[in-house]
This record gives C-alpha cells, sequence and structure tokens, in this order.
C-alpha cells in the first residue's frame, strides 16, 4: 500500500496531494479538538482549539468551500480563538493554576459522559435528518460572485434581519460596557 | 520604580531610588572646598555649568566674596547656555519617552553638540567643565569664543522653529500630552516643585527674578508660565523659556564688560572660609538648585548639602500618577525632567 | 524589452522544458514548476527583508543627520549578513519558566502565515503564483494566523512585559484589522472582484492621455488609500504603533524573551509580513504593476510593482522617524471613533462614485462624501482630547 | 528675623524656640525650635506667616566633642578678690539637627531656617516629621532618616530611601566607617604601605 | 583553517580567502547590538555618541535594544553602585554568549571620582568580566568610538579552536556569574574572585 | 483650530527636509568620520595630566620636585607619588615614583592649578582604551613625561604664557640671586672693608 501510495505520488502528485490534503486536516482536527478537551493547562487548550480551527478551515478549503474556508479562518482564528484568549488572560493568570470550577468534582468520567450524550444527539439528527439520505454532491466550488448574489437577491431579508440583529447587539454591548465603567 | 497596575491604569506607585547614590555628600565632606567643584559637575551632568554656579555662590555667599563683572556675564552666558541645552535635550528626551524613534532627540544632541563645543572652548571639557571658581571663574574666554557664541545665539530660534513645526503641533503628541497629569499651584507649591513645573502650574516664581543673583536685574527677560500645569504646560514652557534664554544670551554678548575673572582676593587652594553656615540657590534649568553648607572653619566643609531640584520634584509623581495609563507614567516621568545623578547623588 | 517583461516566467518554462526532455514525468513537472516559483518569492522577498534592513537604518540616520551603517561591506550593504551571521550563531536562550514547546513554535507559526499570503500577490503582468478568486480574503484569512504567534510567543514567555506586550498587540490588531478590510473591499467593490489580479486590471489605462487610472486617485480611493495605510502600519507592528514593543515601558513587548535565531526569524517575518501587506496596499491602491506614465509600460511590470513596494516600505520608514508612539486607549478609540466611521464613508463614496458614474460629477460628490465625515469626525476626535492651542502668561 | 521670633512668641507663648546666630557674612541665622512645639510653629509659619514653600531639609551630625575654655573665675583667697583664668575641658555632647529652609513664594520672601535637634545620637532618635505641613519634606525626610538615622514621628511612609532595606548603618554619620573594601591600589599611598606594610600578591 | 602564510599569498594574488572563523568572526563583529542601558552621566555621552554627530550607527552598532536577551554588548555606562550591582550581574547573566563588555568611564572601570564612597562599586570587574576599559570622566564620545574599534579588532582576533580560543567557545566556564545580594553592611561577596584578578601591586616601591 | 492632520504633516515635512538636507547641506549630516576623521580639539581641551620636563632628558629635565601637593589636592585620588632619596637615605628633589591611574582620574584639572613648578598639565590625548585595566591604564612616570614642545604642540597659548612665566619665574629668582649675591658680596665686603681698617673704627 505505501509502494502503491508512492508511485501514485511520483506519477500523479495532484493526486495524491488532493487526496491527503483531506486527510491530514481532518486528523489535526480531531486530534487537536481533542486535546483541546484534554489537556489541563488553559491556554494549550486555547491554543488547541485554534488549531483545531485552522484544520477546519483547511478542511474546508480542500472541499472546494474556499470562501467559507477564508471566513472560518478569518473570523475564528483571527476574531473567536483571540477572543477567547483575552478573555482567560484578563481573569488573572495566577487564579488559572488551580481551576477548581464546579464541575471538577464530577471528574473526567462526567466530561466524557456529557461529551458521548452530545455526539450521540448530534449522529442521531444527522441520520434521522432528510439531508443525509440525499447523495452527496461532487466536489464543486462556490464563486464568491454566486454566494454575493445569493445575498443580496435571495436572502436579503434574512441579511437585514441578522445585520440588525448584530447592530442591536452591538449597541447593547456598548450600553453594558458603558454602565460598567461608570459604576 | 515600583508600579501597581490595574489593568493599564496606574493605582499605586512608589519610586524607588538609591540605584545611582553615589555618596557626592560624604565625598565632599572628606574633600577640600575647591575639590568639591568637579564633583559637582557630575550632580546633574546635563548642566555642569549651572551647578557650578550654585555651589560657588553659595560658597560666596558663606565667605563673603565679591565676584568681577566680567565674571558674572560669563556666568550668565554660559547658564544660559546650559539652560538651552537641557531644555533642548528635555525635548528630545520626552519624545524619546513617548517612543518616538529618536529623530528629535538627534536633533536636539545634533544643536547640543554646537553648545557643547563652545564649553570645550572655553572650559577644556565637554560636560565636566569644573569652570567657576570662588570669587569668578577659572579662566578668560578664548580669543573668538563671542563670536561663535553669537552665531550660535543668532541660529538659535530658527532651530527652535523646526523643533516646535515637528513637535508642538503634532496631533499624536497633543494627545499624548495635554491633560495628562494637572497640577495646582497650591499642590505644586506644597510639594516643593521648583522651576519649569512649578511655572507650567502657574506659580510665578524664579529664582532669577527673586533672589537678583548675578546680575540678572541687568537684563530685559519674561518669565512664561502656564494654566493648567499638564504635562503640555511643561514642555511648551521650556519652550518658551529656550526662547527667553536667547534674548538673555543675545544681551549679555553684546554687553559683556572687559575686566578680571575672578576675585584676586579669593584663595582656590587651602581655600577656608569662615565659621559658620549659608544657603545658596540658583534658578537651575530644572528647578531651585541650593546648597547648604556648613564651615567649620577648616579647609573642608563640614557640612556639604546639596538641593536637588530632581528629587524634589518627584515629591508629587505619585500623585500625578495615580489613575494614568502605564504609558503616561514615562511621559509624567520625562516632563519632570529628572536626572538620576542629582535624584541620587 | 517585452523579452525582460516575460524574463521570469519565460526563464522558469525553459528550465522545465529542459527537465521535461529529461524524461521527468509531468507531474513532477507541475511541482517543481510550484517550487521554482516558491522558492524565487521567497528568495525575492528574502532579499528585500535584508536590503531593507539596512537601508531601514541609513534612511533613519540621513533623517537624523547621520550616515548610518558604513563599514560592513561597500556602503554598508553587507550588514544584513553580518547580521545574520551574529544572530544565527548567537546562543539561543530559553527562560527557566517559559512554555518550551510554545516558544519555540511561535515564531514557526509567525513565519508561515507571512510566507503564504506571498503567494496571491500579483507580482507582474501574469504573474500571479497562486490564482485565486477570492485572493483578497485568503490574504486577510491567513493574515489573522501572526495575531496567534505573538500571543504565543508573549504568553510563552512568562514575562509580564511579554504577556501584556502580546496583549496590547492582539487588541490593536483585531480593532484595525476592520477598518483595514472594509477599506480594502471599496477596491473589491469597484474592481467588482476579490481577486487581486483583477483589480490590478482595473486599474490599467490612463484618463486624459497621463493620468493613471489608480484607484488612490480618486477621492473614495485616496481616503481608503489612507486607512489602509494606517491600518497596514498597525498590523504590522510599526511606529507609531509599536505599542506591543514600546521601549520605554514594556522592554521589547512580546520579543522580551527571544534571543538568537527565534529572534531573527521573528524579526523576518515581521518584515516579510510588511511587504506583504506593502503588496497588498500597491496591488489596491496603487495600481499594482502598472506604470505610471504611458511611455513608461516599456518597463517590465515586475519591476513596478517591486519599485512601489519598496516606496511603500520607505514611506513606513519616513513615519517611523517622525512620530512618536500613540496611548494604548487613543489607539482603540482612533480605531473604533475614527477609522472605522471613516472606512464606511469611504465605502459610502465609493458607491456614490460608481453610481454617478465615474466621471467628473462622481468625483466631486465622493469626494464631498468623504470630506464632510472627515472634517467631522476629525474636529470631534482632536476635541475629544482636548487638543487645543494654549496661550501662556508671561511675566516680566 | 526677630519679627518671626515675637510673631511665634506671641502665637505661642509656651513655645521654646529661640535664634541662632550664624557668624558668617550672609548672616543667616536660624530658629532652634524643641521638638515637641516644632509641629505647631510649623504650621504657623505656613498659614500665619505665608511661608508654604519648604525648600530644602538637611541633617547634620554634631558628634560629641572636647571644648577646651577658659573660663575666668573669681575667688577670694584671704580677703582679696582676683580673677583666676582656668582651662577646663568639657564634653559636649553630640546631637543630631535637621534643618528647614523655608520660603514665601507668594511674599517672595526667605529663607527662614529652622533647626529641631535631637537630645543625643543613639540609634532610636526621633523627631516630629514635618511632611503633614510641607509635602515637600517627604523625600527629605527619608533620606535624612536613611543617612543619618532619625526617626521621623508621622512621617507617612519612612523608608529608606537610598540604600537598601538590609542596610543596617547610617552612613552620613561623621563616625561611620566604611566597609574595608578599599579600592585595590596598583600603587599605594604612603599612608596605605604603612597600613598594610609591604606590598603583597592580591590573590 | 587556512595557513597564514599561504592566505598572504594567495591575497598578494588577488585570491582573498575567508576562512569560517574570519568570517564569523567578521560577522560578530560587525554587528554588536548594545543593550539599552545606561547609569550615569557616561550614558548621556553614549546617546552623543549614537547621535548625528559621531554615529555609532557607521560600525552597524546603533541597534539599543531594550532586551538583553538580543544584546551583545553591554557598555556599563556610569558608576555602578551597589544598590546596582546585582541587577547588573542579572542583566549581564540574561544576555546570550557570544557577550561582550565594555566598561565606559572611570566610575564604571574603578569607581573612579567616587570610589570613595560607601555604596559606589569599585570596578565592575569584580563581578563580570571586562573586555574594553575606556577611561575618562566621560570619555569623549570619539573615546568610545575607539574603544568600539578595539573590542572589534580583538573579536576580529579570537581564535574558535586552539588554546587562546574565545571565551565563549569554552564551555567550561560556567556562563552564570553569581549575583550578589545586599548585606547589612555591603554587598555579599564583595567580589567574585574567579573574576576579578588584578595585577600584583608594584614591587619597585622598597 | 487647526484642521485635523496639519500638525503631524508639519512634522513629516521637517523630516522630509532633513532626509533630503543631508545629502546637499553641510549643516544636515553632521557626522564626522571619527577614526578617518578625527576632531580638531579646541586648544583648552583637556584628557589626562603629564608631566613636562625640559630639554632632551626626561629625568634630568623633570620639573616635578615631589611637593606632593597634586597628590594632596586630587579629588578622586589617583595620583601616587614617592619620593626619591639618595643613598644615605635624603630626599631628594624629584620623585622616584610618580603613578597616575588614569582609570580613576576625572580630568578635572585641579592638579595642574595646584601646582607650584608649572611641572603637571593636561594631555589631549584621548585614544587610551585598553583591554587591561591594571596594566595601561596606569601610567608611571615614563609614560607621563612628555616634552615641553609636545606641550608647545597641544597648547601653544598656554604653553608659552607657562614659559614666560618660568622665565620671569627664572629672572626674578636669578635678580633676586644677584641681589642677594651683590648684598653678600656688599656685606663681605664691608666686612673686609671693616676688617681691613679697624683702627680707625676703634679709634
Amino acid at each position: 500500500m505505501i509502494c502503491e501510495s508512492l508511485k501514485t505520488c511520483f506519477d500523479d502528485p495532484g493526486k495524491f496531494l488532493g487526496e491527503w490534503f483531506v486527510l491530514l486536516p481532518a486528523l489535526v482536527l480531531l486530534l487537536a479538538a481533542a486535546a483541546a478537551v484534554v489537556l489541563r493547562n488553559l491556554i494549550h487548550a486555547t491554543l488547541c482549539l485554534t488549531l483545531s480551527f485552522i484544520a477546519l478551515g483547511i478542511l474546508f478549503i480542500a472541499l472546494g468551500a474556499e470562501f467559507v474556508g477564508f471566513v472560518q479562518l478569518l473570523v475564528y482564528v483571527g476574531a473567536v480563538a483571540m477572543l477567547i484568549v483575552f478573555a482567560i488572560l484578563l481573569t488573572r493568570p495566577e487564579r488559572l493554576a488551580k481551576s477548581d470550577t464546579a464541575l471538577s468534582g464530577l471528574g473526567p468520567a462526567g466530561g466524557a459522559l456529557a461529551g458521548f450524550v452530545t455526539l450521540g444527539v448530534l449522529l442521531g439528527f444527522l441520520f434521522t435528518s432528510p439531508i443525509a439520505k440525499k447523495s452527496l454532491p461532487g466536489p464543486a466550488s462556490a464563486p464568491v460572485a454566486e454566494i454575493g448574489h445569493a445575498l443580496m437577491g435571495d436572502y436579503k431579508a434574512a441579511l437585514i434581519v441578522v445585520g440588525v440583529l448584530l447592530t442591536a447587539a452591538l449597541v447593547g454591548a456598548a450600553v453594558l460596557a458603558m454602565e460598567d465603567k461608570n459604576s | 520604580m515600583n508600579v501597581t497596575l490595574d489593568g493599564e491604569t496606574v493605582v499605586k506607585l512608589q519610586p524607588v531610588f538609591g540605584y545611582l547614590h553615589r555618596n557626592h555628600e560624604k565625598i565632599a565632606e572628606g574633600n577640600s572646598w575647591l575639590a568639591a567643584v568637579p564633583y559637582t559637575d557630575r550632580l546633574d551632568y546635563i548642566c555642569p555649568l549651572t551647578n557650578n554656579w550654585a555651589y560657588t555662590l553659595a560658597v560666596e555667599t558663606l565667605a563673603g566674596l565679591e565676584v568681577p563683572e566680567r565674571a558674572e556675564y560669563i556666568r550668565i552666558i554660559t547658564a544660559e547656555l546650559t539652560r538651552l541645552q537641557n531644555h533642548v535635550a528635555f525635548m528630545g528626551f520626552i519624545l524619546a519617552d513617548m517612543g518616538a524613534w529618536g529623530s528629535a532627540l538627534m536633533y536636539a544632541f545634533r544643536e547640543r553638540e554646537k553648545i557643547l563645543d563652545l564649553f570645550e572652548a572655553l572650559t577644556g571639557a565637554r560636560m565636566m567643565c569644573n569652570y567657576m571658581r570662588f570669587g569668578g571663574c577659572r579662566c578668560d574666554l578664548p580669543s573668538g569664543w563671542l563670536e561663535s557664541a553669537g552665531q550660535l545665539v543668532e541660529g538659535f530660534p530658527a532651530f527652535l522653529d523646526e523643533m516646535e513645526a515637528l513637535l508642538t503641533g503634532n496631533e499624536i503628541l497633543l494627545a499624548r500630552l495635554q491633560g495628562v497629569a494637572p497640577l495646582t499651584p497650591e499642590r505644586a507649591i506644597n510639594g516643593g516643585l521648583s522651576g519649569p513645573i512649578l511655572r507650567a502650574a502657574g506659580v510665578d516664581y524664579d529664582i532669577r527674578k527673586v533672589d537678583n543673583y548675578g546680575l540678572y536685574s541687568r537684563f530685559k527677560f519674561r518669565v512664561p508660565r502656564g494654566r493648567v500645569g499638564d504635562c503640555y504646560d511643561r514642555f511648551m514652557i521650556r519652550v518658551l523659556e529656550a526662547r527667553e534664554s536667547v534674548e538673555i544670551l543675545k544681551q549679555a554678548l553684546v554687553g559683556i564688560p572687559d575686566g578680571p575673572v575672578v576675585n584676586p582676593k579669593a584663595k582656590q587652594r587651602g581655600f577656608r572660609p569662615p565659621a559658620g553656615e549659608a544657603y545658596g540657590r540658583i534658578e537651575g534649568p530644572k528647578g531651585e538648585l541650593g546648597f547648604y553648607l556648613i564651615s567649620d572653619g577648616s579647609d573642608r566643609p563640614y557640612r556639604f548639602r546639596v538641593r536637588p531640584p530632581s528629587l524634589i520634584n518627584l515629591t508629587l509623581l505619585e500623585e500625578l500618577c495615580l489613575g494614568t495609563k502605564i504609558a503616561d507614567v514615562m511621559v509624567i516621568l520625562g516632563s519632570i525632567d529628572i536626572v538620576l545623578g542629582e535624584v541620587d547623588r | 524589452m517585452e523579452l525582460l517583461e516575460r524574463a521570469p516566467v519565460e526563464l522558469k518554462n525553459a528550465f522545465l522544458r529542459v527537465l521535461g526532455s529529461l524524461g521527468v514525468p509531468e507531474g513532477m513537472l507541475a511541482i517543481l514548476s510550484a517550487v521554482l516559483i516558491i522558492g524565487t518569492v521567497i528568495g525575492v522577498f528574502l532579499g528585500l527583508f535584508a536590503l531593507m534592513s539596512v537601508m531601514e537604518r541609513k534612511i533613519l540616520a540621513r533623517v537624523q543627520n547621520r550616515y548610518g551603517p558604513n563599514r560592513a561591506g561597500p556602503f554598508g550593504l553587507f550588514q544584513p549578513v553580518a547580521d545574520g551571521i551574529k544572530m544565527l550563531t548567537k546562543e539561543d536562550l530559553v527562560p527557566r519558566a517559559a512554555d518550551k514547546v510554545v516558544h519555540f513554535l511561535a515564531p514557526v507559526v509567525m513565519m508561515v502565515p507571512a510566507l503564504l499570503v506571498l503567494a496571491i500577490l500579483p507580482y507582474g503582468r501574469d504573474m500571479v503564483p497562486v490564482e485565486l478568486e477570492s485572493g483578497i480574503l485568503f490574504f486577510f484569512a491567513v493574515g489573522a494566523g501572526t495575531e496567534v504567534a505573538i500571543f504565543m510567543a508573549g504568553w510563552a514567555s512568562n514575562n509580564k512585559y511579554s504577556v501584556l506586550g502580546a496583549m496590547r498587540a492582539i487588541a490593536q490588531m483585531i480593532s484595525y484589522e476592520i477598518p483595514l478590510v472594509i477599506s480594502a473591499v471599496t477596491a473589491a467593490m469597484i474592481a467588482g472582484s476579490l481577486s487581486p489580479s483583477v483589480i490590478v486590471a482595473a486599474q490599467g489605462g490612463f484618463a486624459a492621455g497621463f493620468l493613471p487610472h489608480w484607484f488612490v486617485t480618486t477621492p473614495w480611493g485616496f481616503t481608503a488609500a489612507l486607512l489602509f495605510y494606517i491600518g497596514a502600519l498597525a498590523e504590522s507592528n510599526r511606529s507609531p504603533f509599536d505599542l506591543p514593543e514600546g521601549e520605554s515601558e514594556l522592554v521589547a513587548g512580546h520579543l522580551t524573551e527571544y534571543s538568537g535565531f527565534k529572534y531573527a526569524t521573528f524579526f523576518m517575518a515581521e518584515y516579510i509580513g510588511m511587504f506583504a501587506i506593502c503588496g497588498m496596499f500597491v496591488t489596491l491602491f496603487l495600481g499594482g504593476w502598472q506604470a505610471p506614465l504611458p511611455f513608461l509600460t516599456v518597463v517590465p511590470s515586475w519591476i513596478w510593482f517591486f519599485g512601489k513596494v519598496c516606496f511603500v516600505a520607505f514611506t513606513m520608514v519616513w513615519v517611523r522617524a517622525t512620530l512618536p508612539r500613540l496611548r494604548v486607549d487613543h489607539l482603540l478609540a482612533f480605531a473604533w471613533k475614527f477609522l472605522l466611521p471613516m472606512s464606511f464613508a469611504a465605502f459610502l463614496s465609493a458607491a456614490c462614485w460608481h453610481y454617478a458614474g465615474r466621471g467628473p460629477a462622481a468625483w466631486f460628490l465622493s469626494l464631498v462624501v468623504v470630506g464632510i465625515p472627515y472634517l467631522v469626525l476629525g474636529l470631534s476626535f482632536t476635541s475629544r482630547f482636548s487638543v487645543s492651542r494654549r496661550t501662556y502668561l508671561f511675566s516680566e | 528675623m526677630t519679627e518671626i521670633l515675637e510673631a511665634i512668641q506671641s502665637a505661642f507663648p509656651s513655645a521654646d524656640v529661640g535664634i541662632l546666630t550664624n557668624p558668617s557674612p550672609c548672616a543667616q541665622h536660624s530658629l532652634l525650635v524643641a521638638g515637641k512645639d516644632a509641629l505647631d510653629v510649623a504650621k504657623f509659619l505656613r498659614d500665619g506667616l505665608g511661608y508654604d514653600f519648604c525648600s530644602n531639609v538637611s541633617g547634620v551630625d554634631w558628634p560629641p566633642k572636647k571644648v577646651r575654655e577658659v573660663v575666668v573665675r573669681k575667688e577670694t583667697v584671704d580677703g582679696v578678690e582676683s580673677e583666676v583664668k582656668e582651662t577646663i575641658e568639657r564634653e559636649v555632647p553630640g546631637y543630631l539637627e535637621v534643618v528647614y529652609h523655608l520660603f514665601s513664594i507668594a511674599k517672595r520672601l526667605g529663607p527662614v531656617i529652622l533647626r529641631l535637634r535631637t537630645g543625643n545620637r543613639s540609634d532610636e532618635v526621633s523627631l516630629p516629621s514635618l511632611t503633614p505641613v510641607w509635602k515637600s519634606a517627604d523625600f527629605q525626610e527619608r533620606e535624612i532618616y536613611d543617612l543619618y538615622g532619625i526617626h521621623f514621628e508621622g512621617h507617612p511612609d519612612l523608608r529608606r530611601l537610598l540604600m537598601w532595606e538590609e542596610f543596617t548603618d547610617y552612613p552620613m554619620r561623621k563616625d561611620y566607617v566604611a566597609p574595608d573594601d578599599y579600592e585595590y591600589e596598583p600603587t599605594p599611598h604612603d599612608e596605605i604601605l604603612a597600613k598594610v606594610g609591604p606590598p603583597k600578591e592580591v590573590a | 583553517m587556512v595557513d597564514e602564510a599561504l592566505k598572504a599569498d594567495l591575497q598578494k594574488r588577488g585570491i582573498f580567502v575567508a576562512s569560517f572563523e574570519d568570517l564569523y568572526n567578521w560577522g560578530r563583529k560587525s554587528s554588536l547590538w548594545p543593550l539599552q542601558f545606561g547609569l550615569a552621566c557616561c550614558a548621556i555621552e553614549m546617546i552623543a555618541t549614537a547621535a548625528a554627530r559621531f554615529d555609532l550607527a557607521r560600525f552597524g552598532a546603533e541597534v539599543f535594544r531594550p532586551s538583553p536577551r538580543q544584546a551583545d554588548l553591554m557598555i556599563i555606562a556610569g558608576t555602578v553602585t551597589k544598590k546596582m550591582a546585582p541587577l547588573v550581574v542579572r542583566l549581564y547573566n540574561q544576555m546570550p554568549e557570544p557577550k561582550y563588555v565594555i566598561a565606559m568611564g572611570a566610575c564604571a572601570i574603578s569607581g573612579g571620582p567616587f570610589k570613595e564612597g560607601y555604596n559606589v562599586l569599585k570596578g565592575i570587574d569584580r563581578y563580570i568580566p571586562v573586555d574594553v576599559a575606556i577611561p575618562g570622566c566621560p570619555p569623549r564620545p570619539e573615546a568610545l568610538l575607539e574603544g568600539l574599534v578595539k573590542l572589534q579588532e580583538k573579536i576580529q582576533a579570537q581564535r574558535l579552536f586552539g588554546p587562546n580560543r574565545a571565551r565563549h567557545t569554552d564551555t567550561c566556564e560556567a556562563g552564570d556569574y553569581p549575583v550578589p545580594t545586599y548585606g547589612a553592611h555591603d554587598l555579599e561577596p564583595p567580589l567574585n574572585p574567579q573574576v576579578f584578578q588584578p595585577a600584583p601591586a608594584r614591587k619597585d616601591l622598597e | 483650530m487647526n484642521f485635523p492632520g496639519i500638525g503631524l504633516l508639519k512634522g513629516f515635512v521637517v523630516t522630509a527636509r532633513n532626509f533630503l538636507g543631508s545629502y546637499v547641506e553641510k549643516d544636515r549630516l553632521t557626522t564626522r568620520q571619527y577614526p578617518e576623521e578625527r576632531p580638531k580639539l579646541p586648544e583648552n581641551s583637556r584628557s589626562f595630566p603629564f608631566l613636562v620636563f625640559d630639554g632632551e632628558d626626561p629625568e634630568a629635565g623633570m620639573r616635578c620636585v615631589a611637593c606632593k601637593i597634586c597628590e594632596k589636592e586630587c579629588p578622586p585620588q589617583c595620583i601616587y607619588i614617592i619620593q626619591d632619596r639618595d643613598a644615605a637615605g635624603k630626599p631628594l628633589k624629584r620623585p622616584r615614583i610618580f603613578d597616575i591611574d588614569i582609570s580613576v582620574c576625572m580630568s578635572c584639572q585641579i592638579c595642574v592649578e595646584v601646582c607650584p613648578f608649572e611641572s603637571i598639565r593636561m594631555d589631549t590625548d584621548y585614544e587610551l582604551s585598553s583591554f587591561d585595566r591594571f596594566g595601561s591604564l596606569v601610567l608611571d612616570k615614563s609614560k607621563l613625561l612628555k616634552s615641553n614642545a609636545y606641550y608647545h604642540g597641544i597648547h601653544p597659548t598656554e604653553a608659552s604664557e607657562t614659559d614666560a612665566r618660568i622665565e620671569a619665574d627664572r629672572k626674578k629668582k636669578e635678580a633676586a640671586a644677584a641681589a642677594k649675591a651683590e648684598a653678600a658680596r656688599k656685606a663681605t665686603a664691608e666686612k673686609a672693608a671693616k676688617a681691613a681698617h679697624p683702627p680707625e673704627e676703634t679709634k
């Protein structure tokens, strides 16, 4: 098998790379996600989470969803992960050393149980959902322009609603922050 | 400096001194009166000549010595040149504290070099001049010195204009200096602040005008003072003072009389002032620089005390810094304009 | 000239043809071609970095009336070589309290995005290493990785200055990324594509026979270019936005604990990142590889591109030589209260320009649309910080 | 100076204040105030007389010294009154002194010199702190505490200023002996030669 | 290693041979980044040296690094007090090898004019090895440049192997110098005998 | 109220002017390329002390008489003098050892001022850095002694003044000696005369 893959590697590197380009990020994604759950060190866990975000973005790209992949990277790696980091750092690192949370009494067993329950629920929905019954479409890239037209055309109502919602949230956040300053 | 922070805001600040405590006072008490002069150079090592003057003034007060007129003029010229270079260096340093990549500092040092050239031509050393003596100055001006000093003074306003174009209108600088650490006149007086900081707080007090030491009463100059007392005022007061110093220099370079430069009655080696004590002070570039001397009639000072403006100007540092951002601390410290050699002595 | 224009590509093709005639399989050739392109691009940028590191010091020196490095080699041009030799052979210290793995990984992570973003820049006519439809997006998405690296560096050093520096860096980069992206979007919007080569193509041609159609010549483009420039300064942590490295307050920020080769890597990544963002700036607003005057089109396009990049880099050094550092709260306020609204104004202005027909009327309209917000925001922003002229009392 | 003394005495009839004359030509005489009255006098000087600026605070050490005095005594020997000159050696006890130089900013007056004296030179001498009156005395009093070992009562933050906390000596006192880390001298002075004997190899 | 004679011979014929050692030394000497750290009077002269008139940058040595981790050269400019000495030694320890020390000015070399002070360290060479000592109080900027050139010559002459090889290639020597602590009367210990090796006093006194 | 941004632009203009000016204006490129271009030091410039000798032979022409005034007056005490003695142990008027530790010297010039024999003067050589603090920074007599011609080379005005003063002193001394000799001669002559004519007087 190794011989075979080596052969493909030599004959058609594009195909060979293409396969690994999908498999590798997926593997990294899983491992990093697992590490993010298992690691005791909060910052390490966050870094692993970031890694899994990156891997997910690459996976999207490999699957042809370029736009989604980049947005995933930009938003999750660039903003969400950094916000998590900020939140951790602002809550005083000395307290992080002994992370005595309410759940820690339950031990790893509780965590594992919660994880498996979530996984089960997700899988259940996945298999019962009608989408899963459809056959997978072939890899097709969605051009950016099309996405744009779709957003501005078919889904413009949804876009506006989301926009208004986000604005309201932003204003709310600003108001909250201001009150905090005054008090 | 120990700073306690909440996020980026200062909640407690305790300056720690002594890292440059060189036992100036103790050494001076073990040496002759004359030997203390070169040590005063090293107090505030940016402006040695004013330190010389303060010490010799205190000794002259103690011993009741007269100073010839020409020597007084030379003292005023060198002191004002010192003030110029100190204020110019201050502008550069405060910019460096603000993180500008050195251009202002380099321009300041470019001009400072010219002043140092004058000092070297006069006294033989760039920084540690060791120039003034009891009852006068060590040596007379070399030939051509007045002309080159005149040239420098002529060109100086143009340089100040350039610095102001670079700095005083700059929005970033304004935003970083204005409104930072304002000070009321009452607090400033009670805190013992002196010099440009005191005047920036709006107090009209310049020892050159109050004590009329030297021959300052002969010169026409103005004393600028601020209204708000924040870092920007402290900055601007120095710019304006530098311009006034240029005015004084112009008058002094024209009016300098001929004559001896040292009182022939003053004995330098083995100088023994009568027993007693005296406090002499001048308006140094950084504030009130005073020397408190006690003589027991012997050839060495019994007590030699420096009133260091830099140390006492720091008294209110904590008060000024509370509630500001950590980046402001450096700027506030810069705006007070301290020299560690004088803080710790 | 034509030959020179195509020289890089033709050289590569010729080399590959030779290899192909030697019986190297097709797939392998494709990989080799990619490797060649990557090697060239990285090589060129490393060379630029080396040149820049000495030119920056020389320019700063000249601004400060001195010579700058001039002893190592002719005109001091070998200075970066000396620096490189020294850095490579320097002892690599890792603080005892540091998180060793993360400490090691940070410079690597820093280097990756800096190199990746080079892939989508159009270096000349038909010279884009990777033709991506959403190239601009790729640029910003990958660029976000530097934040992770800076955070890793700051945190792993386990030094209070480093952590503080890293936090500042992240806050700053997140805040400035938004106006940066929005001002970049204006160009994409007018060109109608997120692909860098299309954007460059849209800036081709000359108005009235000599005025290039670069976006920077329009009111909205000028505003957006300025905003992008400021954002780029902040993203590459350059003065006056070098707070993370604020020497007078924070030692060297997140780099405090790095020595030797790791520090060199960081340094290199920062400079290459800076070049990349300069390249983006050139692509978006300065017409990429387009020549500035019609008769100059004979000069190869890639020379124009790199010339413009070097010019932008020079202005960055100039800025560094002039301005003091901002304070952290001013910095954030500036991003959110001035840059962000201004970038929206530029956005709106671009739309006006487009719908008003891109003529003189459109020019005027878009000028008004950016001018008024500028004045209003500028004045309110400056008065907010009580910036005012003062008068001083004098007593005789 | 005498007006100030009179003003003080009229404000605080019980206060122990006197004038110490200065023989130097400058004639900057000073007010010698007892420690117990110092705070009141200082407040009066600031609020009543306008001396709002405390410029300089110095410590002075006066170690005990032997004074030779010529005392003239009248003696009546055998009904004949005669003056007998006698030299007696008297030991003057040492004391530490703190000197405050005060100025008035508004009235442009000064200096008024205020002296406080301790009773002896032991390690636990104390004086009232004038920092509550003049904030500017803060660092200077700390410095005097550091270098002379005078404890200032009522000082808000009395710690060593210039030397490190672990340091135990008071180096500005006249009898302080510096640690014997004398500079290695490539060519010793005669006196050092005499002290250390013939030159030896320094390890 | 190229034979010196051969090298000279080749150079005469227009062929320049640079051994690895020379290149390494050249790199080190042309890129001496000083630590941004000044103590007293001499620090002002150090800034003046970096400023326009004298321009330290010409030697590639203007990159004043605020962090000891990136610095190669420690210019001890000014009086080292006993209170400061432990911090100086710690900073020195934090610098990565190869590292050099210039003692600028009388105070740094020997305590200078302040050597009689109770809080003044009588020369920084009591705790850390000094490569070049520049006398003067303060030395002129030219003197500092001259000291720097001297240091460059010293680096250029260093050998990587053999008996007289450069100090930092000698792994036997401990990298960490003991940091003195504050004692009740003085620093403890008052000097590091491994570093401080004064020449014997003059013999011709008697 | 200014148009926002003008202040920044002014700053950019200043730096740009300096950048461009550095290529054309002399005053905007003030660097002296030190090892090649040496500064022209002003005449008063000083670095470290040296000893002046007259004539050719340093030992013979040495002006120093080992009076040790400079050693005593030197503020940092960096001068070490041991007087020479002849075989019988009688002090000679010249130093056997005259060392100056320039690693301590603060270039204050006080030794020059106090020297009554015009023998110690300030040098202008500043390129004295060394790898070895103990070896080359302690200047002994052989390194310190420099000829009067050298002195004239570095401080022409001061040196000629000194020479004139020495000359005047010498003349005065000679005149005094001559006068003394004359007086002595007269005295002896008188004595002789007295001796010659004792009878007249006794008469």
